[in-house]
């Protein structure tokens, strides 16, 4: 409601810019600057909300009003490159909640943050790049345009490079072999997670330049205007499919899709809050949103011109989804350090969505799939927002990493504790209550209802392997005995405490939004306009009418994905029980040592990885250097000089400089002339 | 008038004396030997200019013949410079031999 | 005809002298064949119409330049047992 | 092309004939007062630089491009000194200028230690002046003079002022790369000429040449790109860059890297590109299947190879001159990229790209420069000696992520804008397959900028380094415009895109 979108983004960009100037009056005054600065950005996000419910022709795209009048959100365009590009700003459903969980999160972990980094001497460079994330991720996924989303998209990405590598002068001992300190380690992964990604940033930038040469524009609104030409002209060049995977390389890059999900991880060297905002709340959340951006237009343009490549299209986008789905739920399974758990669950996560809008994409009700893994996006913002920060008050509090060095804290920790165990709860899935429940049973719904089998066995496995994993983290963190670790350090008089205040509201925010989330999903289950239908209406001029007729909650494939759903927390959760709540002090010994070391290793693609694109890369480029560069062309040119210099310094010896050698030169050619000459005459 | 016959006779005499001269130059090692060879050369050069000059072709070109006289006293006047290092170069190295000079310069 | 052998006598012994004066050993027969190898041309050049080159080059070559090659010859030459050529 | 009505000011060539004259008077006055030599040279560059902006830009803003004309030879050729600055050639001269008058004030600190100052101050004014001069003219022999202007003064700045015992070869290495590709150029002058003088109306000026489709025409448009791709580095002929740029005084790789090898680039899309753009479409070498093999396709994968090669060649330097020196052969071949699709998108990119690379490299040489005085000669040069400085040089440290990361194309920043446009104008043209190889070069590019940065900034503190400083203000000050130009110009590029792409779109062949 408050004028004009753009602001959004333009704020907190321009505080991120102002930070270094407001540290020169004073520490606190720069600390409470970033937050109003955060405030005022959420307070923005938030005052859209209404616009939306009032409706909004997304198809359309009719603006609200022409900028800069008050109230304007929808065209705002200004020309950025005249003739080419206009800067504009796209207030439409799904725009306005990412808006809002980058906004809103931030905010809250931007105050999180106040009592998280209070020690941190480097603070400006943090508080700048935290909020201009805020304002990368707004500009994200309030642009109205492929490019300008890009821009948003690497900004996103230039902030998590800084903020993964934030403690880059720390000395302690580093985790990864390959380096030296842990300094030098957090800057390796914040450099991984750049160059990672910006392999999937090169496939999009390649998809939106071959979409803008074929349809003229980057504007989403004037893609599907005109009854999709450039569809016909791309799949008539045999570039309709490759075009879309390109354009789905960003978003594997980006969310952590395999087959580049090695970042994520490794992300996790930055600090907590961090990991909150950037690598579990909002910017991971980039590649979904892109997905879901695009899934509309180009379902649309299936449904009016039939090319099937697009259904193959969204086939792949489900099975990369599910595939990275299972993948990271294994590989969470035996990770030690707590922020691994969460961030391979981030990564299975994502995969759930993925495979929910792949899903919807090959279907011709796409409603189903698409509020399916929207929602989910929405629910996983804030309870893995949630985790992460209850996390980083335990590590504060702990301080380490390995969950083995915790244990028993539960007592001492109480509110960190239950706000820890609505975000597990959530994020297994249980129904009825938590964020995360509908959500699930949705996908699983959706994946029946389209028929994919295979599909709906592999999301109730994984569902059964996250329940299993966050019940083992909830268990090892806060049930059973004290570690020996913690002991020796309560011994030194060093006792684990409850975090103050400021981290403690924002968790109770999250945890009490989590929860209501969860609740006002309960009507769905049964059928009754709940959360499900609001976001259908919400969502509907978005998917463009295609919602699917109304299922009924005693509908059999909804019984089933819900059975299914419930059947497969309890399977997940009664080891998990058994083995890391229920426990004795008894450490995790690996039971299948091969299958754990398997898992451990991270199915080996990491090393893979390594050993192929990274030390075979630089490997091959000296190779190219020694024996192409200067061995080759740098030789080759020395051979010409010294060659054409042996060659003058040979045939300087023929000028002695006698003048009689120099006159019998002058007489052979005199003589060589007349013959010529005389040849020549002959001839004629 | 020079026949057109005649003037290939005399093309060819003017070629012989500057092959002539050439050859001295490049089996000669004395210096007052080398400034006779130049001074045929120059001998045949002038003729050549001469024997065109006289041909019905071209007509009795007058350019042609002052010319050739510039050159004679240019000739003359190479002659008595050539001479006159000849004469510096023998007071002294001692000798007008060209390679000893040469030997000498190293 | 007549005109014929007499261009070709001059001809001819204005070659021989000029190969006389670079072939003798002698420098002092070396000049004047030198010069007589002069006056030779200049008959050459009265008969090819040309009197006053040939003027000049009796006068600059057959006698100034003839009597320097053998003032100058009589300078670096020495007495007996000298190398020559 | 019709070029506008002379101008009644002659404001241009009052700002060139600044820099000629006041070359020689750095140099006398030097001689008194040595240490002053920089300052004066530094104040000559910028009153120039400053009358240059004033006049042409505020020609630009209102919509008439300057143009200003002097009879220089009323002979044969009847040659005229022609000042022309439009749409395209404003922002190029303009980048130069500043970055040659940055530099200088520069080089007031690098060569604290050195002699023979005011020499040097009195070169880099007439190297000022062959670039500015390039950039401007209009005509094909006043071009080539000045390109000559600006081989002789940079050669003997190398040679003289480089690295001690490696500099005189690759001043050698790189005067006779050079000279190879003047020859070529002027041997198609030549060809120019007698095209337009076969064609009824012989004329040197490169702008009202019009030129019809002849055998000619295929003949000087490789001999000109001969030429300039020597100069612009391009893959196998490049090996005098490295050399060159990378034993230089760093003031000098910055200018050789940022803008003199870009003139190239501009003769580029001056000469062959504006002539005889019909070559590089309409010429079809061969063809494979379905795909036509004209020359703009074979520069375009030329230009490939290089980005790549270039690249992958920085990723094994050790050296941070080296490194930045093929950085510089492979962003090189993202302007023969942008500029060989001749499509206008292409070609406006390419032209951004001059000015964007200018302001990144040009950060980039001078951070070298700082790191090689604050640390040492040698020692300062080499990665693998450097190491946590990120907590030393804040101000250093942050002005190089920025720098590189505009090199390596990340928006906001100004590698970015230009990039986009060089790989859409691309794809105008439709080349799907050079362009996923193109766009795949800047994860490359990504790479190696950031290894360096971690490498020399980031990680644990080195006890040998423990006393190294800040830079002095003279150093910083340059750096940080140039960062700032980097920033400006990636969030709004349409201050010089708006006046460029009129111009591109004249001169494309291709829509």
């Amino acid at each position: 409601m408050l004028p004009f979108a753009p602001w959004l983004w333009v704020i907190p960009m321009i505080g991120a810019v102002l930070i270094p100037v407001v540290s020169k009056i004073s520490g606190a005054a720069r600390d409470y600057f970033a937050i109003v600065i955060g405030g005022i950005t959420m307070i923005f996000a938030l005052s859209i909300i209404p616009d939306i419910i009032n409706g909004y022709d997304w198809f359309t795209g009719v603006a609200l009003a022409d900028f800069p009048t008050t109230g304007a959100h929808g065209d705002w365009a200004i020309p950025w490159i005249s003739g080419f590009l206009n800067m504009g700003v796209l207030v439409d459903p799904l725009s306005v909640f990412m808006a809002n969980i980058a906004s809103g999160i931030g905010f809250l972990i931007l105050v999180y943050s106040l009592g998280y980094m209070h020690h941190d001497p480097d603070k400006m460079r943090y508080w700048f790049f935290m909020l201009f994330f805020i304002g990368g991720m707004d500009l994200l996924v309030l642009a109205d345009n492929l490019l300008m989303t890009f821009i948003g998209w690497e900004i996103v990405g230039l902030c998590s490079y800084g903020l993964i590598g934030f403690w880059h002068k720390h000395t302690g001992p580093s985790p990864d072999p390959r380096y030296k300190t842990e300094g030098e380690y957090n800057a390796a992964c914040g450099m991984k997670a750049f160059i990672t990604t910006r392999v999937g940033d090169v496939a999009l930038l390649i998809g939106i330049i071959i979409l803008f040469t074929y349809a003229g524009t980057f504007n989403y609104l004037e893609l599907v205007e005109g009854g999709f030409g450039w569809v016909t002209a791309l799949a008539n060049g045999g570039l309709l499919l490759p075009a879309l995977i390109l354009l789905f390389g960003g978003p594997v890059g980006k969310s952590a899709q395999f087959p580049l999900h090695v970042w994520l991880p490794e992300a996790m060297a930055g600090p907590t809050t961090v990991s909150a905002l950037i690598h579990a709340a909002a910017m991971v959340k980039a590649g979904v949103y892109l997905v879901a951006r695009v899934l509309p237009i180009v379902h649309e343009a299936y449904l009016v011109l039939g090319y099937t490549e697009i259904i193959t299209f969204f086939q792949i986008v489900s099975w990369v989804g599910i595939g990275t789905a299972f993948l990271a739920a294994t590989m969470g399974v035996v990770k030690k350090e707590i922020k691994q758990v969460l961030a391979y669950s981030t990564i299975s996560q994502l995969g759930y969505m993925f495979a929910a809008l792949g899903v919807a994409g090959t279907v011709i009700e796409s409603a189903a799939g698409y509020i399916a893994g929207t929602f989910h996006l929405i629910a996983h913002a804030i309870f893995k927002a949630l985790l992460f920060l209850a996390a980083g008050s335990v590590l504060h509090s702990t301080n380490t990493k390995s969950m083995f060095e915790m244990g028993g804290i539960r007592k001492d920790m109480p509110w960190t504790y239950r706000t820890m165990l609505v975000g597990v709860l959530s994020l297994a899935g249980i129904p009825f209550i938590f964020a995360g429940g509908w959500s699930k049973e949705a996908i699983l719904t959706a994946a029946l209802q389209a028929g994919n089998i295979l599909l709906f066995a592999i999301a109730a496995i994984t569902a059964a392997i996250t329940v299993f994993y966050s019940f083992r983290m909830l268990g090892i963190t806060f049930f059973g005995n004290k570690s020996s670790y913690l002991q020796e350090m309560e011994k030194k008089g060093h006792h684990v405490h409850e975090s103050p205040k400021v981290m403690i509201v924002p968790l109770i925010i999250l945890a009490v939004g989590s929860i209501i989330i969860g609740v006002s999903t309960i009507p769905d289950f049964f059928g009754v306009s709940g959360w499900e239908s609001a976001l259908t209406v919400f969502f509907e001029e978005l998917i463009g009418h295609h919602a699917a007729a109304e299922i009924p909650a005693t509908n059999p494939l909804v019984l089933t994905a819900l059975g299914t759903s419930i059947a497969m927390i309890l399977i997940g959760f009664i080891p998990a029980y058994m083995l890391y709540i229920r426990r004795d002090g008894k450490q995790d010994t690996p039971t299948f040592k091969p299958l754990y070391t398997f898992l451990m290793n991270r199915w080996y693609i990491n090393a893979f990885y390594y050993a192929f694109f990274v030390d075979g890369f630089i490997w091959a480029s000296r190779g190219a250097y020694k024996y192409i560069e200067e061995a080759g062309i740098d030789r080759f040119n020395d051979v010409l000089t010294n060659g054409t210099r042996g060659f003058t310094e040979k045939f300087r010896k023929t000028h002695t400089g006698i003048l009689s050698m120099n006159m019998l030169g002058v007489l052979i050619g005199i003589i060589i002339m007349a013959a010529a000459a005389l040849a020549v005459l002959l001839l004629i | 008038m020079l026949p057109l016959n005649l003037l290939w006779w005399y093309l060819g005499a003017a070629a012989a004396l500057y092959v002539i001269g050439l050859y001295a130059l490049v089996s000669t090692r004395n210096m007052i030997k080398t400034v006779i060879a130049i001074e045929i050369l120059i001998d045949g050069a002038h003729l050549n200019f001469i024997a065109f000059a006289a041909t019905p072709t071209a007509g009795i070109d007058p350019i042609a013949h002052s010319i050739v006289i510039t050159s004679i006293i240019i000739g003359g006047c190479i002659a008595a410079i050539a001479l006159s290092l000849a004469i510096n170069a023998y007071k002294h190295y001692g000798t007008i031999d060209i390679k000893k000079l040469r030997r000498l310069r190293e | 005809m007549i005109d014929f052998i007499f261009h070709f006598t001059m001809i001819a012994a204005m070659i021989i002298f000029g190969l006389i004066a670079i072939e003798h050993k002698n420098l002092i027969y070396s000049a004047i064949s030198l010069a007589v190898m002069s006056v030779f041309l200049g008959i050459i050049y009265f008969i090819l119409n040309a009197p006053y080159v040939a003027v000049f080059q009796l006068v600059i070559y057959a006698g100034a330049v003839t009597v320097l090659f053998l003032a100058a010859i009589s300078l670096v030459t020495k007495a007996k047992g000298e190398e020559e050529d | 092309m019709q070029l506008p009505t002379p101008a009644a000011s002659n404001w241009m060539l009052i700002s060139l004939l600044i820099l000629i004259i006041g070359a020689p008077v750095v140099y006398l006055l030097g001689k008194r007062f040595e240490e002053k030599s920089g300052w004066v040279a530094t104040a000559i560059a910028a009153i120039a630089t400053i009358i240059f902006i004033v006049v042409a830009g505020s020609n630009i803003l209102t919509g008439s491009p300057l143009y200003e004309v002097y009879t220089w030879n009323p002979g044969l050729l009847s040659l005229d000194f022609g000042l022309y600055a439009d749409g395209l050639s404003t922002p190029i001269a303009a980048i130069t200028m500043i970055l040659t008058t940055l530099a200088t004030l520069y080089s007031i600190s690098y060569l604290k230690e050195e002699v023979n100052k005011h020499s040097y101050f009195a070169l880099m004014l007439l190297y000022m002046t062959g670039m500015v001069g390039v950039i401007l003219s209009t005509n094909l022999l006043e071009f080539f003079v000045f390109w000559e202007l600006m081989l002789i003064p940079s050669w003997a700045m190398i040679v003289r002022w480089g690295t001690p015992g490696k500099a005189a070869r690759a001043g050698f290495k790189y005067f006779m790369f050079t000279q190879f590709g003047s020859i070529c150029i002027l041997l198609a002058i030549g060809v120019t000429w007698f095209i337009s003088f076969q064609a009824g109306s012989p004329t040197l000026n490169m702008y009202e040449l019009t030129v019809v489709a002849s055998s000619l025409a295929t003949l000087a448009v490789p001999l000109y790109l001969a030429g300039f791709c020597v100069k612009m580095a391009i893959f196998p002929i490049h090996t005098w860059l490295p050399e060159a740029h990378g034993e230089a005084p760093t003031p000098v790789s910055a200018i050789l890297s940022g803008v003199m090898i870009e003139t190239a680039a501009y003769g580029i899309i001056r000469i062959p590109v504006n002539i005889f753009g019909f070559v590089f479409t309409d010429v079809v070498l061969f063809t494979v299947g379905s795909w036509v093999i004209n020359v703009s396709t074979i520069i375009m994968i030329f230009a490939v190879i290089t980005m790549i090669y270039g690249g992958v060649m920085a990723l094994a330097q050790t050296d941070t001159k080296r490194l930045f020196a093929y950085s510089s052969v492979s962003q090189m071949g993202y302007i023969l990229f942008g500029i060989s699709a001749v499509t206008s998108i292409g070609l406006a990119g390419a032209s951004l790209h001059i000015v964007t690379h200018a302001f990144g490299k040009g950060t980039l040489f001078m951070i070298a420069g700082i790191l090689m005085t604050q640390i040492g000669h040698v020692k300062g040069r080499d990665i693998t000696k450097l190491g946590g400085l990120a907590s030393k040089m804040p101000i250093t440290a942050t002005i190089t992520l920025i720098a590189g990361l505009s090199i390596a194309g990340t928006p906001p920043l100004a590698g970015f804008a230009s990039e986009w446009l060089i790989f859409a104008g691309a794809a105008a043209a439709y080349h799907v397959v050079l362009l996923i190889f193109a766009v795949a070069s800047t994860a490359v590019t990504a790479g190696y900028i950031l290894w360096f940065i971690r490498r020399v900034f980031f990680g644990p503190q080195r006890e040998d380094l423990a006393d190294v400083k800040e830079a002095p203000w003279t150093m910083l000050i340059p750096v940080a415009l140039l960062a700032f130009g980097a920033v400006l110009i990636g969030i709004f590029p349409n201050i010089i895109l708006d006046y460029l792409i009129p111009i591109a779109q004249h001169i494309a062949p291709l829509t």
